[in-house]
């Protein structure tokens, strides 16, 4: 029997090594796997490259990560925010490396890995010094830049509900990069407000089939299934 | 001269959004066009974090954090509304699939490249956000913003000096005193409000603007 | 109001031009629109080119289109099966050209004109004759071949339901290409055996948001909305 | 010398299928596969027309034809299955998310390349379906044939000279007479029926085979 569910968020992110790709889901607050990020930061990895819209605001989630300087790059689309005094200081103090991608150009890569795609030409960014360096190419009157797959060794992921199979689904806006982030890593991490029986999430509407799924783990001590 | 306010700017661009659009508000300002939409058109607003058919900001206590908009606020989904996922949102976008994206600008070229994610302050920290998703993916890209800097320079230039967001996007702009469409012919005056004149908006702007 | 809801298939392609290019959802019978194609060959549009998985099998749908001689070309990856005696007729005449697609290239190519990608780098194909003549490269030591989109004026698409703007929910393994084709035609036209009130899809379960749809029509009349 | 038929040959491969593996069995005698995995494991069968979770042929009664395989048999789908399009289900397979694709050829050769969609016979329509998909996707492709042709020549070869579904993408390669691994060190024997030796492959096949 295939069982997915791992007991606890220590257990579910013990193998993480140092020098780890990790993607995180989440826009703003919505999506975010903040208890899977404490884990990390309680487990140690260090060196982390993170791949994510957002370089963490306030004092939780991938802001903690920066404070406790386990941080070596960040790849996402809007670091700078009202709260994100902690990547800005690791920043200007030149301890994190920063790679800036369009949001879209971001969620394009992250699917051009998890569909095993070798490169992509997208408009977005053509003509702008986030293209610079980069491959150009005019199809048929348009402009667009080549950009390459993000691939990463995790993914660490919320969503509302998942069973031991690892099927999930997600709540609202909370969705965000979940699904795309779960097929484009090694190892996807998931954690849910709730485990249900197997069978019990209609195949209509799983948004991420298990096989794209490796852990899961409850956000409160959930039933055993 | 009665230069519009921002709000008076929101209702007249909600003027130019027809029945059955489908609109994406970026973040500030145009996000204040949603107040003056008809509410008995059906217009559908897109939000680039994964939500079409957005409706308004909620009652406080109806607040949830898992229904925001790309600005973070709260809001609500209307009947008929759907969630997707990142890729597919920045597909509608870069697909071509919405019709009018509103946005802010520092700056908006006569032939309309927009500048408008990144100051050029060599200390600034960068952040882009989806704007370069939002300014090539909407087949019309209409910009709300004063046509002049609180120092008084235009912001409707010939080229822009910001770093740019994207080429040749826009097609409207919408400001405080006049209302241009630009292009690769240029910037054409559609409007003006009541008291300002062709030859002031010229002296402005130092653009050789005609009436379209 | 929005209604995208027509009332008769024959009104859902009226505006079917000659030279159109139409995508065709199914995979064998399953998801295949036949009373649309139905209503394309009473409305008499020809010179068409089809983009479809197959390209036809029987005496319906595709291989109706085929027997009327209203195809020009087809871009599919299985034209030939056990029934596709009208395919094959027309092809072997020379009456008809043909566009050989892997199955997964001919899903990316259609994912990449919905995404607004210009081309992508795709393994499946490469050293094969189906890549020859066609740029490659290498990319972190796999090789890839470059493809572009494809693009169409309409999709012909069927779905279980929908509401009036424009929705769609499907059903089992009929939902096969036609989400990704409703997000690559100019204009999408769907039959659906039920249409439903707004508001009484989930928000969470549509697998086609209604912006990807044009038209709506039932496969037997249904309640007004 | 006891040559294993299709059923014996489905059973072979299907004892080196791990419970877990995520599965796409190709149309034709890799389907039989599934007859022989063990009932109390979890093993993961995915259709590539947009299907997980692939259960057994219904009941005459309960057949759905919107519920079919890639070879367009009806099919179940296990609790815990799922569905998806076909660009979801062709990401699964060229992403490198299945574990084990099974497939028919007509010829493999000592270094995997594979041959398997057309014959090459010049009046043929060509047809291709996912084959080179799945050919190149999974992160192990098992070919299933008989090492034979009826005219006695070997499908096992040191390069293919039918057109080719996929590059140095087979691992390995069960016939009814014994099983190979193949690869960028050619192909050695892992296993033979009751009577077959080493040399009399080597006679069959004209290749220089080695044990693994």
């Amino acid at each position: 029997m295939i069982n997915k569910i791992v007991a606890s968020m220590a257990e579910a992110v013990a193998d993480m090594q140092d020098g780890a790709s990790i993607m995180i889901s989440g826009f703003g607050d919505a999506g975010a796997p903040a208890e899977l990020i404490e884990a990390v930061i309680a487990q140690g990895a260090t060196d982390l490259t993170i791949i994510s819209n957002n370089a963490g605001a306030g004092e939780t989630g991938i802001a903690a990560l920066m404070r406790a300087n386990r941080v070596r790059k960040v790849i996402c689309s809007f670091p700078r925010q009202a709260a994100s005094h902690h990547f800005d200081a690791r920043y200007r103090a030149g301890e994190v490396e920063l790679e800036l991608v369009p949001q879209g150009n971001l969620a394009a890569r992250i699917q051009a890995a998890g569909a095993g795609l070798g490169a992509i030409f997208t408009p977005t960014g053509y003509g702008t010094m986030l293209a610079q360096g980069k491959e150009t190419r005019e199809i048929d009157g348009r402009h667009y830049v080549l950009e390459y797959p993000i691939h990463a060794d995790f993914a660490l992921v919320k969503a509302r509900a998942a069973d031991r199979w690892g099927n999930l689904v997600y709540r609202k806006v909370a969705r965000n990069f979940g699904p795309i982030m779960a097929m484009a890593a090694k190892t996807t991490i998931v954690q849910v407000a709730e485990i249900v029986e197997l069978g019990a999430l209609d195949p209509e509407t799983i948004v991420t089939p298990g096989i794209f799924v490796d852990r899961v783990v409850a956000m409160q001590p959930a039933p055993t299934v | 001269m009665q230069r519009m306010d921002r709000n008076a700017l929101a209702a007249r661009v909600a003027r130019d959004i027809p029945e059955g659009a489908y609109v994406n508000l970026g973040i500030g300002a145009p996000t204040m066009v949603a107040n003056f939409l008809p509410k008995d058109k059906d217009i559908f607003l897109q939000s680039e974090n994964g939500l079409l058919g957005m409706g308004p900001a909620p009652e406080p206590e109806d607040i949830d954090w898992e229904l925001i908009n790309a600005g973070k606020q709260p809001v609500t989904i209307l009947p008929g509304g759907s969630y997707f996922h990142h890729g597919d949102s920045f597909a509608m976008m870069r697909g071509g699939h919405i019709d009018i994206c509103v946005l802010g600008a520092f700056q908006v070229s006569i032939h309309g490249d927009l500048a408008n994610w990144h100051t050029g302050a060599p200390d600034a920290i960068p952040a882009v956000g989806g704007a370069m998703d939002l300014a090539i993916g909407a087949r019309d890209v209409f910009v709300m913003m004063d046509l002049l800097t609180k120092s008084g320079e235009s912001k409707l230039v010939r080229q822009c000096t910001y770093p740019l967001t994207g080429l040749a996007c826009v097609s409207r702009v919408y400001t405080d005193v006049a209302i241009f469409d630009v292009g690769p012919d240029g910037a054409h005056v559609i409007e003006m409000v009541e008291g300002m004149t062709l030859d002031t908006l010229r002296a402005l702007t130092g653009l050789e603007l005609t009436e379209a």
